[in-house]
């Protein structure tokens, strides 16, 4: 823990500038620049910024990421022309897609064809203020964050239902309809794990919990509580084999047949920003966060930054488990989605549930901390 | 009709659930993690050395599969020089791909004639490096034909030309004559001597040989003409037809020797 | 050839049919090819089905011999495991033959297509309207009459859904 | 609600329109409208050399093309009175099982691909790759090989084929227990497929259905067994038959299906590694062997008179049935050549086999048909 916050970046960057500044402009008229409202509000902003590019270029590097990792697993190469293997390949597929005409169908509704990828896309990126990646690297210690995140993860089926309607087209307001049947289903599983890590940690801010996993991380305990978060986020994600929404093979693009250009661009982003934002909940809620287990060797968790290194390390080791099941397994149909969200998701978050009050009640977390290889 | 709910449980594979599948993958995963099997295609091909010999990679192991290209159909070669202008490479194409057009050299009158094909059409059958007799039309392993002009799909003779220069693998040339096959006759009451298949003939296999002039029977009127008539030689003829498109009174024919 | 020591040989429905049956041609490859007056065709379609146990129509051909049209019939016996060709020859103006569908389902689209290709007409076809060609196609490409028409000269309707 | 799947949609494999009336999620009715990829293959054959057509064959089915130059020379053999050499009859059997394995992989590749299964379709056109490589060995060309002759093939084997064809075989015995791993060992897999697009035995029948289609449902009726043709009475293999008639059965059939083509490819080579000769007919025409008369030239062609004649063949094709009927009117082109295609056949039982279903099960059952459009419309 090297105490640098995002936030502590930010405020000193500009105070640091705004000082210089007045520096050279030594007069009472520019006062203001070293008020404390302004250097705050200004502090913010720079926060925020930070904050967007560091989630977008995280995006489009899971975007390669998975690519690439795909690719090995199709026994082919991904992409590998544009920068060092094909690292920039993203950079100009969103710059083409940014140069592409927007069109937009004749009997579409332009408030929602417009509205429903923007406010998509903003409302994926909002959980990014909420989700701390380190110590300090979030909007700081709310107590209700992960309350707030879940809350803000699912307005999704709304906008995505926006879009689709609006689209007058078919095999969009089939998807549309799969997709906030599909959302709406797996959010209570999902809610429901969380509850048993809430039990257990005692907290719903996401810190908290992280620190709480300092002595053993969750998923020994909750290993059901897992299994059904990350069923949950597959779908939650439209991710395969729960992609029916957008199943290519009957829907054409699901919901989003009729974009094109930024606007397609937008929820192709939106998508990959919410799996970046799953894969983040997994590792903070199951995984410890960014701290590592004591057995790791000291010069491995003492550098700076160490903490961000080691949580996006995880991050991407948890998206590669979701890009291994992609690779691997066919999609299931609508019926046989919500069967198994009702049915067996459902009643195995509740026994998890069941199972994380036991925990407490029992007293034995504690003894998990003995188990130095497993975590902690 | 109602959908059909039950679902016929045809292997014990649930138990297993979803672990056979993954563990295949990342089978797949381990062994491509070094080298996948695709080949990256303009900075490697398929006819480089190495992958014709021994190495045609899959899933990360050498399987010996090496690509052959000796009878590949690709861009033809012409040899302009032995090309005997016959014709037959452009009644053999059934795309109607192929013209005769002319080249530079030879007679001033009777120019010498070579084709030209329209890449535009070709479908690559190879019907006209099959029929070519002295095989000097044949198909190289050339296959990149991306131009940006419709006009650059025609290769002139020249151009074709250019591909055989490169020598680059070509299939088999076979330069053999027809057996069992019809021969060009002569309808000779009709024949009037005038050289006109001799002189086109690609092959030079007909001659003119003279005959006697008959003697003059009164109250007839002996034909004015040249008294000479072609005999064509069968072994060296490949069957191209020239003489009989040429011969101005139509009295070559296709038949069988009694 | 003509198998009628596996029972399934067409030469037994010249007694049923003797004077719809024109001939049983012999056909190597096959128990023979049988030529028969399209007015029996819907008789001698369930003859050879149940009788002699043709249950498998495998082909419906339409060939236009300019003064006639002929209507061929493949079927297949899987007793017999050979084919048997049924051959008509129809009047060139007004082709016209009863539908094979109430005794082989599978002649449906068969006999579409032949209608729409060699312009032979099946009574009582439950569905005959255009397959390969589009709706309003006024033309039969496989009649040796037909001419090759500039794109502008045909009038397709548009279908209505 | 009608909706259009086609003739622009992933799920048609070629172009075609599926038109499907539904309730919710819930197939009412379904109606597929062809002819979008119809060129009048039979048409042109009219004025077709018999060498030329086997050009439009290799087009008529673009992932079997090898399957319809054999059947349609096997029809224009009868036609004209002229028997092939022995061991181009054993090259025909090696041929078409090869490329029967090049479709059967094709098929498993986009039938995997339709359940949302990307990374079987790379793996199966992989596996295909090499196939290709066999057949571009041999006939110079990787999809459009217009490699069969009248009377014949065209050219011999090259030297070594035969060993490089036994790793392949060897290379794909491997690669279908992987295959069957990544279908037949997923719990979602059965879970889609079992018991779907049902066709009974009898109602494939009655629909004439052909095809691994009909192998799946029960029915044990196999051309290359029923009614030998090239090679095929003196080979050694298993009709591969499944129950149920469901999606699963056909991909049981047509796995099962692949490795008893590899078990017929070893004993052709094996075959053809013991008993070299000529692969083309002597004595034949020159306008019907290689190298080529001028077909062209007016008043020489129509002059001939050769003997006329009635061809018929039936090949099992990697689809199913597959019929040609030519007639030859003594010139150097057909009078009529009429092709049956086993798709077309089953494509017109579509409603039978996807009312009642759901919409995202139209891929699946559409896919297992193994649809190939160039052959329904020709």
């Amino acid at each position: 823990m090297t105490g640098l916050t995002l936030y502590g970046v930010a405020n000193g960057l500009i105070q640091y500038l705004l000082t210089h500044l007045y520096g050279v402009l030594p007069h009472p008229y520019f006062a203001f620049l070293v008020n404390g409202a302004v250097v705050t509000g200004l502090s913010v902003l720079v926060f925020a910024a930070i904050l967007l590019g560091a989630s977008m270029i995280n995006t489009i590097m899971l975007i390669w990421f998975e690519r690439k990792l795909l690719g090995r697993f199709m026994d082919r190469r991904g992409a590998m022309h544009v920068g060092y293997a094909g690292l920039l390949q993203n950079f100009a597929d969103g710059l083409k897609l940014f140069r592409k005409h927007t069109y937009k169908p004749h009997d579409a509704d332009a408030l929602g064809f417009y509205v429903a990828p923007t406010a998509y896309l903003v409302s994926s990126l909002l959980i990014f203020a909420i989700l701390p990646a380190s110590t300090g690297w979030g909007a700081g210690a709310l107590p209700l964050s992960l309350l707030l995140a879940l809350v803000v993860f699912s307005f999704a089926p709304l906008f995505i239902f926006l879009s689709a309607w609006s689209q007058a087209n078919k095999y969009s307001l089939i998807g549309g309809m799969r997709s906030a049947a599909q959302m709406i289903a797996y959010e209570v599983p999902i809610l429901l794990a969380v509850v048993a890590v809430v039990i257990v940690s005692g907290s719903f801010d996401l810190t908290t919990i992280v620190t709480m996993q300092q002595n053993y991380w969750y998923w020994i305990p909750l290993l059901l509580a897992l299994v059904v978060f990350v069923t949950g986020m597959l779908a939650e994600m439209e991710r395969i084999p729960f992609d029916l929404p957008e199943a290519e093979a009957e829907l054409v693009e699901g919901w989003n047949t009729e974009y094109g250009g930024m606007l397609f661009a937008f929820f192709m982003l939106s998508d990959y920003l919410r799996a970046l934002i799953g894969s983040f909940l997994v590792v903070l809620l199951f995984f410890g966060g960014w701290t590592m287990p004591g057995w790791v060797p000291g010069p491995l968790t003492s550098f700076p930054l160490e903490g961000l290194f080691w949580f996006l390390v995880k991050t991407y080791a948890v998206f590669g488990v979701f890009v291994w099941i992609r690779a691997s397994l066919p999609r299931v149909r609508t019926d046989q989605l919500l069967r198994i969200g009702w049915m067996r998701m459902v009643p195995l978050a509740l026994l998890s549930i069941v199972l994380a009050v036991g925990l407490v009640l029992i007293r034995c977390l504690p003894l998990l901390g003995c188990l130095p290889s497993l975590g902690g | 009709m109602s959908p059909p709910e039950t679902e016929a449980e045809r292997s014990n594979s649930s138990v297993l659930w979803v672990a056979k599948p993954l563990a295949t993958a990342a089978r797949q995963f381990v062994k491509s993690l070094w080298r996948p099997s695709t080949i990256v295609y303009p900075f490697e091909r398929l006819e480089d050395p190495k992958f014709r010999t021994e190495v045609r990679v899959a899933a990360g192991k050498p399987i010996g599969v090496g690509a052959v290209w000796d009878n590949y159909r690709g861009v033809h070669a012409l040899n302009i020089d032995t090309c005997i202008s016959c014709n037959l490479c452009a009644f053999s194409c059934p795309d109607l791909c192929i013209d005769m057009v002319t080249v530079p050299g030879g007679d001033p009158k009777h120019p010498k004639k070579c084709p030209q094909i329209d890449y535009g059409k070709c479908s690559y059958c190879g019907f006209c490096s099959d029929a070519c007799p002295e095989g000097c039309l044949t198909m190289t392993t050339r296959y990149e034909l991306s131009v940006t002009k419709r006009a650059e799909m025609v290769y002139a003779p020249e151009r074709l030309h250019e591909v055989y220069k490169t020598k680059l693998p070509m299939s088999p040339i076979r330069v053999e004559r027809p057996q069992n096959e019809d021969s060009i006759l002569l309808d000779a009451p009709l024949c009037i001597g005038c050289n006109a298949c001799a002189r086109d003939c690609p092959t030079k296999c007909i001659t003119m040989l003279d005959i006697p002039k008959p003697a003059a029977k009164p109250g007839e009127k002996i034909p004015k003409r040249i008294w000479k008539e072609p005999v064509v030689n069968d072994s060296d003829c490949v069957r191209c037809g020239t003489c009989i498109s040429v011969c101005p009174k139509e009295c070559l024919f296709w038949g069988t020797h009694r | 050839m003509t198998g009628a020591a596996s029972g399934v040989g067409p030469d037994r429905l010249l007694a049923r049919f003797p004077q719809g049956i024109l001939g049983i041609d012999p056909f190597p490859g096959t128990a023979g090819r049988l030529r028969f007056d399209p007015a029996i065709a819907l008789e001698l379609f369930r003859e050879v089905r149940d009788t002699l146990g043709y249950t498998h129509l495998a082909m419906v051909a339409g060939i236009d011999w300019v003064q006639t049209r002929e209507v061929l019939y493949a079927v297949w016996s899987d007793a017999g495991r050979r084919y048997l060709l049924l051959s008509a020859q129809l009047p060139a103006d007004h082709p016209h033959i009863e539908s094979a569908t109430a005794v082989w389902p599978s002649a449906n689209w068969h006999e579409r297509e032949a209608w729409e290709l060699v312009d032979i007409s099946f009574d009582h076809h439950p569905d005959l309207r255009n397959l390969l060609l589009p709706t309003g196609y006024q033309f039969h490409p496989l009649l040796r009459s037909f001419k090759l028409h500039e794109p502008e000269e045909l009038e397709v309707k548009v279908r209505d859904v | 609600m009608w909706i259009n799947m086609g003739p622009q949609h992933p799920m048609t494999h070629g172009l075609w329109n599926l038109r499907v009336r539904i309730d919710g999620e819930l197939i009412l009715d379904v109606d597929p409208e062809m002819g979008y990829l119809h060129r009048g293959i039979e048409k042109i054959s009219e004025d077709r050399h018999y060498n030329e057509i086997i050009t439009l064959m290799d087009r008529t089915c673009y992932v079997a093309g090898m399957a319809w130059e054999t059947l349609f020379v096997l029809g224009a053999e009868q036609a004209l009175h002229v028997t092939p050499p022995e061991r181009a009859e054993w090259i025909r059997v090696l041929s078409e099982e090869i490329q029967r394995l090049g479709s059967h992989i094709m098929w498993y590749a986009a039938f995997v691909q339709d359940l949302g299964l990307m990374s079987p379709f790379l793996y199966g056109m992989r596996d295909r790759d090499l196939l290709l490589d066999l057949l571009q060995s041999y006939t110079g060309a990787r999809m459009t090989y217009e490699y069969n002759r009248v009377g014949g093939v065209r050219n011999d084997l090259p030297s070594g084929f035969t060993d490089r064809a036994r790793k392949v075989c060897d290379w794909l015995e491997d690669r279908f227990r992987e295959y069957d791993a990544l279908c037949l060992g997923s719990a979602i897999f059965h879970k889609r497929c079992d018991g779907l697009g049902v066709l009974k035995a009898a109602d494939c029948v009655r629909l004439g259905v052909t095809g691994p289609m009909l192998r799946s449902a029960g029915v044990k009726r196999d051309l290359r067994k029923d009614r030998p043709y090239s090679a095929y009475d003196r080979v050694d293999f298993d009709v591969a038959v499944a129950e149920g008639g469901d999606v699963t059965g056909r991909y049981l059939v047509r796995m099962e299906e692949m490795r008893q083509s590899v078990r017929i490819v070893r004993q052709a080579l094996d075959w053809l590694d013991r008993n070299p000769g000529p692969c083309l007919a002597e004595n034949l025409p020159r306008w019907l062997g290689a190298p080529y008369a001028p077909v062209g030239r007016e008043g020489y062609l129509l002059r001939r008179n050769y003997p006329k004649g009635l061809g018929f063949s039936a090949i099992e094709e990697p689809h199913g049935e597959a019929l040609a009927y030519v007639v030859n009117e003594g010139v150097e082109h057909p009078y009529r050549v009429k092709l049956k295609s086993p798709i077309f056949v089953n494509l017109s039982a579509a409603k039978e086999y996807l009312v009642g279903y759901r919409v995202a099960d139209i891929p699946p059952i559409m896919g297992s048909v193994d649809i190939c459009v160039g052959e329904v419309d020709r």
